[in-house]
Order: C-alpha cells, then structure tokens, then sequence
C-alpha cells in the first residue's frame, strides 16, 4: 500500500544481554500521527534509533516511503526526510544558537564546496523566527547551548527539527523539559504538522498530550509492542494497564 | 541598560556586558611578558629588550630582534595553524614534526643543484638519475604530496577505523620518523637550486606565516568549513546526528594539516639550506603548546588562529629574550616550562573570573 | 667581548667536555663573557639562535653544527651581519669557501670510526682470527656522526685494509644509548649466533653492550668490544680488561683553541682558517695518557 | 536463558551473553603478533621465534627470549602503570620521561663509590662533600623525593589552577629536562655503589615491574582510590556534584604517577650503572601507547592495568622481533608505527562489533 | 527564628551580559515542601546552583541551618546536609549503577584512608533496594549509565538523593523524563519524606504532580520570584497567570 510511510517487521535490538527491542511489527500511514508510550527501559528510544539509523539493528526489515531501507547513519535517514528530535537533543554544546539550529543545513553565500562562505545573518533572522513558534525566551542567542537552560535547549532542538520539511519527524520526549507556555507553544507546533498532513512518531510520558495530539496509540513493554490502539477506542486507565503489564493484546506479546 | 537585540522572546539581556574576546587574554599575557623582559633588561643589563640601543644603526625599535622574534616561530607557527584547526574539531595531531622531517627530505632530494663549486653535488641523491636543477615547481609539487598523503592516512584512519586521533597519529609519527631516516639513510641533503632556497630566505617564512594565518582566520570564521571544525569537536555525535558527513571532513581536517605540515618543511628545508632526518623533532609538541597557550581547547569546540598566532609570538618573545638576557640555557629550559604553564594559568583564571566557567 | 656559543646538545658527554673547556678557558681570560645556548639538536633552532646572537650584538660567535651539511645557511647569517664566525668540532659543509671571519677548529670523523675499525681487524688477527663475526651498533640514525662512523666500517672492509675477513651479522641502532644498547644486546644474544666483536659508535652503547654479554655470562676475553669517544667509564671499562677499543678526541682542546679564533677574529686579527684536531687511539698499552683528560 | 540476576524489576537479561572483558582483544593482538613472528621466522630464517633451536641449551622455549621480551618493557611499563591511572583519572602525563631523566641524574649522585679501579671517583658529583659510599636508602629515598615533588607540582596545578594536563605536564617536562642537564652541567654520572648497582641486576627490573602491575591491579580495582579515579575520568562534575574531593584525589594520582616515574629512574640508573641527563627521553610517549593499545580510553574512565600489561608485552615482542627477523632499522621504526595503530584498530574493530560502541 | 531552614537575602547572578537571578529573598521551614515555578530560562537552576555552591554567586546571602552559609562547592553543601538531585542528574557514564548510587559515600569493608577497601556486596544489595522504591526497571545493574535509558538515569539519580539522610533535599524537575508509574512512585517517595519531616524544594513544570505534593509554591519569572503562594489559596489557574506574566505580585517584582 503507498500510503504507509513506514513500516517494520520484526525489529529486533540487543545490547550485549539486554534485550532491548525484541520483534517489532509497525506500520505508519502517510500523515497520521502515532504516540509511543511505555515504562522507562521499555525500549522506545531504541526503536527509534534502530529506524533513523543512529544504530545498527540485530534484525528485522524496515521500509521507508515505499523501498526497504537500512541507514547506515542519521545523514541518511534525513536524505530520505526523517526529522528527529532525540532524547539527547544532539546539540553541539559550543556553538551558539543559530549554528545549532542549521547543523548540517547551514545557509550558504557562495558556494564553494567545503569552503563555502556562511550566510550569517541569514541564518540568524531564520532562527529568530523558528524560535518564536515555541514560545521559548533566550536572552542572547549568541550565547552557547552549553550556558542553555534545560527547557531552552529542548526548544532549539524542537524547532530545528519543524523547521525544515520532512516525510516523517520523531520526537522522543519533546516536552519533557518544558515549562506550561512552551509546551502548549509545542503542541501547537505539532498541530500545525497535522494540518500540513506530515506523519509524525511522539514519543511521550504524558497521557492528557498523547490524548489531544495523537490518532494512535502504541504501547512498548519490555521491548516488545504490546498494544496498538486507535484512540477512539481508549482512554487513560486502559493505556495504563497496558503500560504496567495489567493488560495485553494478542500482538506480538502473546508470546511472553 | 537593558537590551534584547540579541535574543527571542523579550529577556533581559544587558549588551554591555558582552563577554571580551578571549584572545584578550593572550594578548594581555604576551603584553606581560615582553613588559618583564624590557624591565629586567634595564634592571640587569641596562639594556633595552624591544628598543635600539646599538649606535651604528637608527631605528627607534631593535628590528633585528623584532625580525628573530617572530622569524624564529614562524615554521612551528605554520604547523600550529595545522593543529589548531585540527585540536577544533576535536581531534590531535603528533605526527606533524616528524612529517616535516620526513617531507623535508623527499622535498630536498628533488632540488639539488648538480655542481657545488665546480664538482658534482656530493649530496644529490637523484644524480645519476639526472634529476638534478629540476624546476623549483617539482620539489614543491613533492613536498605537498607527501604532507597531503600523510595527513589523508592520519585522517582515514582516525575517520574510518576511529581509533583515538593520539594513537592514530602517534602511529603516523613514528613511522614518518622511519622514512626520514630511510630515505637516503640518514644522510643529510644539501645544495638546493637558487629558486627553492629563495622559498625561505629572509623574512618570506614571516609572510608565509602570516599569509596562512589570514587565511585560516577567515576559513574557521566565516565558511562551512569552520562551521563543520566546531560542531564536530563540540559534540562530534550531535555533528552526526545533524547530517553532517563527520568522516569525510576529518579527512579534510587532516589532509590541510599535512599540508601545513609540508609547507612548513619546504620553508624549513629551505631555509637551512639543507634538509635532515632528525629536522622537527617534538615540533608537534611547541605547535601544540602554541595552540593552547592561544585559548584553543584540547578537549575541541573552542579557540581560533588569532589566539593560535599570539601563542606563537609568546613562544618567540620568550625564546629571544632569554638570550637577551643571557639566562644560563639550563634555566632557560626550567625557566620556559614554568611560562608555558603561567600563560595558560593567567587564562583559566582571567576566564573563571568571569564567571564563564565553574 | 661577549662571545655566542651554540652546541648542539647539552646532553652529550663529549660535547659536554668541550663545553666546560671553553667556559673554564673563558674564565682565566679578563673581560670575555660566553653565552652558552643549547640547539638540543635541531638544526633550526641553532641557526636562529645565532639569529638571535646577532640580534642581541655579540662580539663572536661559535657553533658547534647539529649537521655540518647545514652550515651554509649559518655562514651567510653571520656574514650579512658581520659577526665572525667560528665552527668547532665538525668540518662545516662549506669549509672551502668560508668568508674571511671565519674560521673552523674541527676532527674529522672519518678518522675515528678508521681507526676503530681497523684496530678491531688488528686484535683479531692477533686472536688469530681470519674470518670473524661481528656486530655493528649505530647511534641515532638522523645523526651526522653515527651515518660517517658506520659508513668507515663499511670502507675499512672495502678497502681490504683489514687483514680479516669481517662479516657483519646484523646492524641495528641502539640511538647512542646504554640502555637501548644492553636490550639490543640481549636481543642479539637470544639468537645464539656466535660472534667475535663487537663494534660501537661510541662508548656509552659500548658499556651497555658490556653489561648485556656480562649479564648473559660470557668471558669478556673472548670478545673484542670497541667504542669511541674514551669516556671515563670506558677507560675504567678498559682498565677492567672489558673494552677493547677507544678513540680519544682533545675536547677541551677545541674548545680553547675555538675561543681563541673567535676572539682573534673580533679584534680583526687574522687566525688559520682551518684548524684539524687529530683522533688518536687508546688502548689498553697507552691509556695512561688519557686517564685524566675527558 | 533469561536470567535477572543483575537487575531490578524483572527485566529480561541474557546472562549468558554478558560480555568478555576488553582485555581479551588485547590478548587476541599480543597472539597475533607473536605468530606472525613464528611464522615469518620459520619461513624467511629457519629458525624459530619463541622455542629453542639452540644445541647447547636445553629448554624448549628460548629462555634468553623470553626474558629479553619482558625485561626491555619493564622500565618504561612501571611509567606505564603510573600513566594508566592518571589516564584513567581523566588527565595524561606528558612529564615522565624527563622527570625519570632528573631523578636518575639526582639520585645517582648520591650513589657514587669512592675509588674506581683504586683512583678517586672521576665523576662523583659530591667527591669533596664527602657524600659517597652512602647507604643504598639514602639514592633510593632522594630519588623517590624528587619524583614525588614532580607529581605534587603537576597535580597541585591540574587540580588548583584547572589547567589542562597536557600543559601543566608539558611544562614539566620542559623543566625536569632542563633540571637534569642543570645538576651536573650535562656531565653523566657513572659508578654507583654494589647495592645501588643491585636494584637494577638481572631480572629485577621484572620483579619490581609485575609486583608493581599487581599491586595497581587490586588499588584500582578493589579500593576507594580506583573506584575515584574512574568516577572522575567518567565524569569530572558528576564526582565533584557527588561529594567527591576531586582536587585531592588529582593531586594523589599525579603524586603516585611521579613516585612510579621515580621507581623507573632508580631501576633503570642502576641496570644501566650510569645516569644521563638524556635518560627517558619520549618514555612517556611509549608509555601511553601501552596503555592505549592496552584498551585505556584516554577521555578517561575507562582501562586496566591488566591491558596495560599485555599493551607493554606487545611492544616488548615488537622489539625482539625484529631484532630477530633482522629487520633494517629503518624498516623497524616504520612498522613499528604500522603495529600500534594496527593493535588498536583491532581493539576498536572487535568491540564495535559486540555492539558496545556505536 | 530557628525553624527556618533555608533562607536566602538578594541573590543574584549575572551570567556576562545574561541576568539569570536577580534579588532573590527566599524562606523555607523545617520540614516544609516547595515548588519553584517559572518558564524554561526563568532562573530557577541557577538558584538551585547558587545554593548548594556549584556556582559562585554574583551577589546576596544565604542561611543555612542557622547559620550564614557560602558553600565553595558542591561537596561542602552536602556535608551541611543539602542533598541535590540536579537537571543534569551529575551521573558518572562509565560506572555501574551501584557505584553511582555511592558516588562519594561508598560503604567499606577495611579503612586504609584513601585505598581503602570496598565493600561492592553491601553496595550492590543496597543499590536494589534503594531502586525498587522507585519502580524502575533496570535489566543489568552491572551495566554502565552510558547505557540507561533516560529514566533508567533519573531514577538513579533520585534514588541516590533519597537513600542518604539530610536537612533539606532539593530536586530540580525529577519526574521530567519518568514513565507513569516510575512518576507514581518518586512522587510516593517525596510523601515519605514529608512524613519523615524533611524539607524539599521541588522545582517541576507538572502543575498536578506540584498541587498535589507540596504546601508552596514559588514562582520565578526572568530571573526574579514573582509569587509566593499558598497551596490553599491558589489555583493552577492562577498560578499560570503569574508564570506567564499577566499578574504580578507585589514582591520584588514591582520594580520590573
Ligand atoms: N547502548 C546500550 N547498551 C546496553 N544497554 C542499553 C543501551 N542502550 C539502551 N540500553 C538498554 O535498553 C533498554 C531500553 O532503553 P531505551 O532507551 O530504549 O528505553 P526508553 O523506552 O526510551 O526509556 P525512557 O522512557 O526512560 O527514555 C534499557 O534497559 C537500557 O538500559
Ligand atoms: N553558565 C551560563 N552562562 C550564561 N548564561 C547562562 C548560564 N547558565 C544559565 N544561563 C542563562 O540563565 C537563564 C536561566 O537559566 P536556568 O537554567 O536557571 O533556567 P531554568 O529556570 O532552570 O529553566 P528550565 O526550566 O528550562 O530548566 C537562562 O536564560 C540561561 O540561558
Ligand atoms: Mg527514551
Ligand atoms: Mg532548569
């Protein structure tokens, strides 16, 4: 079907012992919206970097916008227009706040290659603008990320990854660190992805979020997908229970 | 008081209090320094450090010695710039002295003049090969390769096996030292052509130097290239994770510091006249002091060529004033190490004092 | 007058002698001041310490070349800035066309590792010996000295001046050390190869060779051992009936004999340009001569 | 198969793939070169590497070999077991080299007998002093003072002025060097008494090398000091933030690094009977390729003494090998350069792919 | 009075240019429970920093425990007895959980002073005790941090703070990266210290988790407290009025 986005089969991750991710089945239409949840350990992160290519994956298959894929690096998975935002925020803690944001996309002048001179001011006006969306205050924003609040941080990293189009965005905790305007600010942001129909994976611990942002909800236990629930179908004391392990579907899972 | 030109969403950001450039600093140290040469100069010797005092010459300054100052650190001052883009972007680089030993000898053997006094160079090595009064392009063009091949190999092998950048080009050094020695078996090469002895003569190490620093300067501040260095030494996995290929510019990174390193050699090589195996032994290491004492920060991420530049210049001060002064060499030796380490101490403490760190 | 004196390491037991010849020389002479600076054996960094001689306006220079193939450019420094000039120790590159205020106190080394060699060839002949093992440890090899000793071995046995027959088992460096010279020994003696001499270039990997073969029990008597340079251990070595072979070189001598042409120069005096020190071989049979000097 | 042993909340844990300790790459290596030597032995020479081919001798390994191999690394590798803890710690020590030069030449000065072969000693530095002939503990003690001294300076300035390692011990190194040429002009310092001469004899330099290894080996594993020194090469802030006083504990590590540097000096002064302001000269460098190859990561953290070790041994069979292979010392230094970048890529290699990396 | 534990006259902090505290007066009682509020680059870290001595501070005073306090470091203020649990959770990546749970206070077997012998047993015991108060699942505690997932490090670092005894605990937004139970269980854990009588300073964006834990609330704003209010007489409501700005109390602030 062309309209699933992404798709795994049997997405397997071990560290040594630790069997992190363990037979993933997973499928994304083109333009919805799905959040993850589950224990902390439960593997979510895991997931998301064995599909951005951060690592390389036990076993399993994953398809991308129609081809089987395997990055062998993120450079690749955002070629092909995955946008994440990571749990660790990726963010180079000496640069300051617009050489963060266009990592890796700098504004160019001329271009010569490597050696290509910076559009700086460009840059800095783009960054100003992105920032606005999430409500967040820098005071300077030639100051370093490393001399950023938690909560500033984030919000660099949330508006870096909105800034530029993409097929599908990631976020792993996008509003862990925030304050109540910001991630109202961000939620929005999200929102507005909606409405220009790009497919989104959130990642989050808060159930009230997950309820307004999302159409879909999966449920990660101990590596494995043990629910998959349209949000209709649901409500808070349900993911829950599946979360804790009180419940559980007849996935994957039947198998523990 | 209160202006937020600077930031997003309305905070209180006082302008005035903008941080000072760190290079600051350095120049302060350096100010400080060349200050207790001049004043133990008139105390002790009753003679001025910086100022003419001679009565066959009238110039207001010592130009000779403003000349050796900075002469004298130009070579390991090309090298830094090398090891300055190199510390960065989060890496080191060791193997830099002893490939401007090994570059210095395959550049050398290719410009050999063919008569020295009417005999036959003694020292060619390529002269029954003909290879002899070749046109000062080919030493040069040699020269660069060599540099470029070692630092392509450091940078291969640091990007694509990651092994630690330490060992990597620990490696490199010990096996550039071994082609040094190997090439004409630890002879020394003598004799070069006018045209290739003309790439060092007089103050041209001075403008190469000073040239190359310019350059870079304005590379690290204002291209992608820059851009890359920092965000890779800074966090080298964000680097990643942001798209940017950080193997392919390592490699880059170390190619351009072989080639420094190669440029140092032919200026070196030419300015001796001769070429030796044992030439840029522990470069590495002043290049390296250079850097630091400069504000770069071995951990990368953070410093630039100008701080790079004054290092060097502290290297050189230090250098001429002791023999100015006619220190004994023993203490010059204890006496160097102890302002390498004032310098980067007079640093930290200006830095911590303003609250930037801890 | 102040005199500039550049040697090319400070920690280097011959130069070191040279060294204290001429400060003590300075010393009973009124008015001379030295200033001593150490090139720790970079050819760059002595020539911009004369840079800085010059700068600093010494009456004289001395050098003491790290590479006498490296002197033409010392030469032209000097000469721009009309400070004589005088080399000790090694013969400079240029010695024919050295400009007026100029001048070099110098040996020639292939006359040392000469007159090594062919002292080894006659003790083993003496042994009775026709065809004989040997061993050949270098110094550092990037350095002048240890290329040209090594390089006089190869030409005694060329030239057939030798009376035996020497074939070299294995050639290694030992970096002028003790210690790098007992660990190649060692090395050497696990391979159990039988050998009658050993030849050095200098005493100091001599000793550590020494040590090595007395460490592994082998008779001192049965090998012939020989250095350069007639350190005083290797005179005591020699006394103890271990080393074999020495060759002295008058130190002090060319350190005085330098001082004294450099201040003949600076008054404009005229000296002999070229000044050769001869080597001369110690041996157990004459080395009461030398037991006080180095 | 799934035990939960190790963890809380009854996680799936496959015990059985725990992983192998990191020293066994380093092992794996250490085998490698060594069959690569039997090998290439056996086919270029006839003759064999380890075992014994001699008539005279009978064993069935070559015994001379076997000692040469270890005995030729002890020295540096007592710098080395000093170098891994302060690596380990988070910092490095660039000044154990030349701080070895220093003390050797000081304590060996008071370690001078009388009478040489019934004359005055010629080089006794305190003949007029009277001070020869002194108790063995009188060198030992000096010495073991001068190396303390070291290690307090450069970790009183690392942990106080929070300047980088690298500078504070490149100073050192500047300094101690010149020290040791400072002490008797440059003069080496020859026979020393028949106990002095006995610390160094035969295989003691073993003894003290391994009983060193061991003793480390459990500080670094089983005490307080250890588990300190990877917690603040893990994470300096994170120990600090934890209640841990890391500027005593850095002061600590640069202070046993200097004892062990010292311990090295008075081994290698008394095998070599003599001292020489030229001693140690680049031993650290070496050293810290031991350590390295041996698995220590030197962003800190992580390491053992035990790949220390093995490290060391690798570098003691590289030298032998050659020597045995014959190998032009030209040849040597270049492979050697090859070897150790080669022993680490292996490491990297095999631990990336268990997955722990990347 | 003596039952103040805690309390600060003016303090401020200049970051350069960046005004990041400024003129903040701050009580604490004895066994009493706080929220700092504020939007993310409100300053509320910084005043945790200043307190327990990670940073200097530019100007003002602090009391401790009766006394004028001045903390040269983090180590001093946990001997005072100031236990912190802070936003970068001060965790050591390349040791095991154990060895970070007793970071600094490791149990031993015999006393030699500094080589002194470990007892790794006793740890190790009293390392899954500790977590099991928290919920967390952790499959190896042999492994390094490195390897923990987000909230597999946080329940570390809580669980850490929690175990020693001290006069005042502070926690700089220890729920932000929990799942739903492991946020259950810390928020139990802050209950038994107020039965236990001791004092806490939460910092937390969570307005529920706050409401229902603690009987203050604080509200930073650009770096000054704009509010000091009472549990009972306030309201989420309310209390995001003054974090965003659009009321203000008649405190310091005024001058704004
Ligand atoms: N590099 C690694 N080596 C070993 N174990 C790892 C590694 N990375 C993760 N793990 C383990 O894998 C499991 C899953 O981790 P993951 O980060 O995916 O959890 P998560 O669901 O994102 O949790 P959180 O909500 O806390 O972020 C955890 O038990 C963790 O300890
Ligand atoms: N070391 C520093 N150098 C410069 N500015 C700093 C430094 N540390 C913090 N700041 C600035 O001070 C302000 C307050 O930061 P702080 O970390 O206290 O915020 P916070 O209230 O804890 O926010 P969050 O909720 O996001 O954690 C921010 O604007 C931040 O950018
Ligand atoms: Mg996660
Ligand atoms: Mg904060």
């Amino acid at each position: 079907m062309s309209d699933i986005i992404l798709r795994t089969e049997g997405l397997t991750k071990h560290y040594g012992g630790v069997h992190a991710l363990v037979d993933a089945d997973f499928e994304l239409r083109q333009g919805e919206h799905v959040a993850i949840m589950g224990d902390n350990g439960a593997g979510k992160s895991t997931f998301v970097r064995q599909i951005t290519g951060v690592e390389r994956r036990t076993s399993g298959k994953v398809w991308f916008d129609g081809r089987e894929v395997d990055f062998p690096g993120p450079l690749h998975a955002r070629e092909a227009g995955i946008e994440a935002v990571f749990q660790n925020l990726a963010l180079a803690d000496d640069l300051d706040v617009p050489s963060n944001l266009f990592l890796g996309r700098e504004k160019i002048l001329f271009n010569l290659g490597p050696f290509s001179i910076l559009d700086r001011k460009a840059m800095r006006q783009a960054t100003e603008a992105a920032l606005k969306r999430t409500a967040v205050k820098i005071p300077n924003l030639g100051n370093t990320i490393r001399h950023m609040s938690g909560g500033q941080r984030q919000c660099v990293a949330i508006a870096r990854a909105a800034t530029f189009a993409s097929k599908l965005i990631i976020m792993d905790e996008p509003t862990a660190a925030l304050g109540v305007q910001e991630t109202a600010q961000v939620e929005n942001i999200v929102r507005t992805l909606k409405d220009n129909g790009e497919s989104l994976i959130l990642i989050s611990h808060n159930m009230r979020q997950v309820f307004d942002l999302v159409d879909r909800i999966i449920v990660f236990r101990r590596g494995r997908i043990v629910a998959n629930l349209r949000k209709e179908e649901t409500d808070g004391q349900d993911v829950v229970a599946y979360i804790t392990g009180a419940k559980s579907q007849n996935l994957a899972a039947a198998a523990l | 008081m209160a202006q937020t030109t600077f930031g997003v969403g309305g905070l209180t950001y006082d302008h005035s209090k903008r941080q000072l450039p760190q290079e600051l600093n350095v120049l302060i140290a350096l100010v400080l320094i060349v200050a207790a040469f001049e004043l133990l100069g008139r105390a002790l010797l009753g003679d001025s450090f910086l100022l003419n005092t001679r009565d066959n010459v009238d110039t207001f300054f010592n130009q000779a010695r403003l000349q050796i100052i900075i002469l004298q650190v130009s070579i390991v001052g090309i090298i830094a710039i090398g090891i300055t883009q190199v510390i960065i972007s989060g890496g080191i680089d060791l193997s830099a002295g002893s490939v401007v030993g090994a570059t210095a000898m395959i550049a050398m053997s290719f410009a050999q003049v063919a008569t020295v006094n009417g005999n036959p160079n003694p020292k060619a090595v390529f002269l029954e090969q003909g290879w002899v009064d070749l046109p000062v392009l080919v030493p040069v063009l040699v020269g660069l390769a060599c540099g470029l091949l070692a630092g392509l190999i450091n940078g291969s092998l640091i990007a694509y096996t990651k092994i630690p950048p330490f060992i990597a080009t620990l490696g490199m050094m010990v096996t550039a030292r071994g082609v040094a020695k190997w090439w004409t078996k630890g002879e020394p090469i003598s004799f070069p052509t006018e045209p290739f002895a003309g790439i060092g003569k007089g103050l041209m190490p001075v403008v190469i130097f000073l040239a190359l620093a310019i350059l870079f300067h304005l590379m690290l501040k204002f291209t992608l290239y820059g851009k890359r260095c920092y965000a890779i030494g800074s966090n080298e996995e964000a680097a990643r994770m942001s798209g940017i290929n950080v193997e392919r510019h390592k490699v880059l990174v170390y190619a351009i510091a072989g080639l420094l390193a190669a440029v140092a050699a032919l200026v070196l090589s030419s300015k001796n006249l001769t070429a030796q195996a044992g030439m840029g032994v522990m470069y590495e290491l002043d290049a390296i002091a250079m850097a630091v004492i400069g504000g770069v920060s071995l951990s990368g991420g953070r410093g630039s060529i100008v701080g790079t530049v004054l290092g060097a210049l502290i290297f050189g001060v230090i250098i001429s004033g002791f023999t100015f002064l006619k220190l004994d060499a023993y203490y010059q030796e204890m006496v160097k190490g102890a302002i390498i380490v004032g310098a980067v101490v007079l640093d930290v403490w200006r830095q911590r004092r303003r609250g930037t760190r801890g | 007058e102040t005199v500039g004196v550049s040697m090319a390491l400070f920690d280097d037991n011959f130069l070191t002698v040279l060294r204290n010849g001429m400060e003590e020389y300075a010393g009973t002479l009124d008015g001379v001041e030295l200033q001593v600076e150490d090139a720790q054996n970079d050819v760059a960094r002595q020539l911009d310490q004369i840079n800085n001689f010059i700068a600093s306006g010494v009456d004289a220079i001395i050098v003491n070349p790290v590479d006498t193939s490296a002197t033409q450019a010392m030469s032209d420094a000097a000469a721009a800035a009309g400070v004589p000039l005088v080399y000790v120790n090694r013969e400079p590159i240029n010695v024919d066309t050295l400009p007026d205020n100029q001048a070099f106190v110098a040996s020639n080394e292939v006359e040392s590792g000469t007159l090594e060699t062919l002292e080894v060839c006659r003790l083993l002949a003496e042994a009775g010996t026709t065809d004989a093992q040997v061993y050949v440890m270098q110094g550092e090899l990037s350095n002048q000295a240890a290329v040209q000793r090594t390089q006089d071995i190869h030409d005694v046995i060329a030239s057939g001046d030798c009376g035996v027959t020497l074939n070299i088992i294995d050639q290694q460096t030992a970096n002028w050390s003790r210690d790098q010279a007992q660990n190649l020994m060692t090395n050497w003696l696990s391979t159990g190869a039988p050998f009658d001499a050993l030849i050095s270039n200098n005493d100091e990997m001599a000793i550590g060779a020494i040590q090595a073969m007395k460490a592994s029990g082998i008779a001192m008597d049965q090998v012939i051992v020989a250095g350069i340079d007639a350190t005083q251990d290797a005179l005591a070595a020699m006394q103890a009936g271990e080393l074999d072979v020495t060759v002295f070189q008058d130190a002090a001598g060319q350190g005085q004999g330098s001082l004294d042409a450099a201040l003949k120069l600076a008054r404009g005096e005229a000296v002999d340009q070229k000044v050769y020190i001869p080597f001369q071989l110690v041996t157990p049979a004459n080395i009461d001569q030398f037991l006080a000097k180095n």
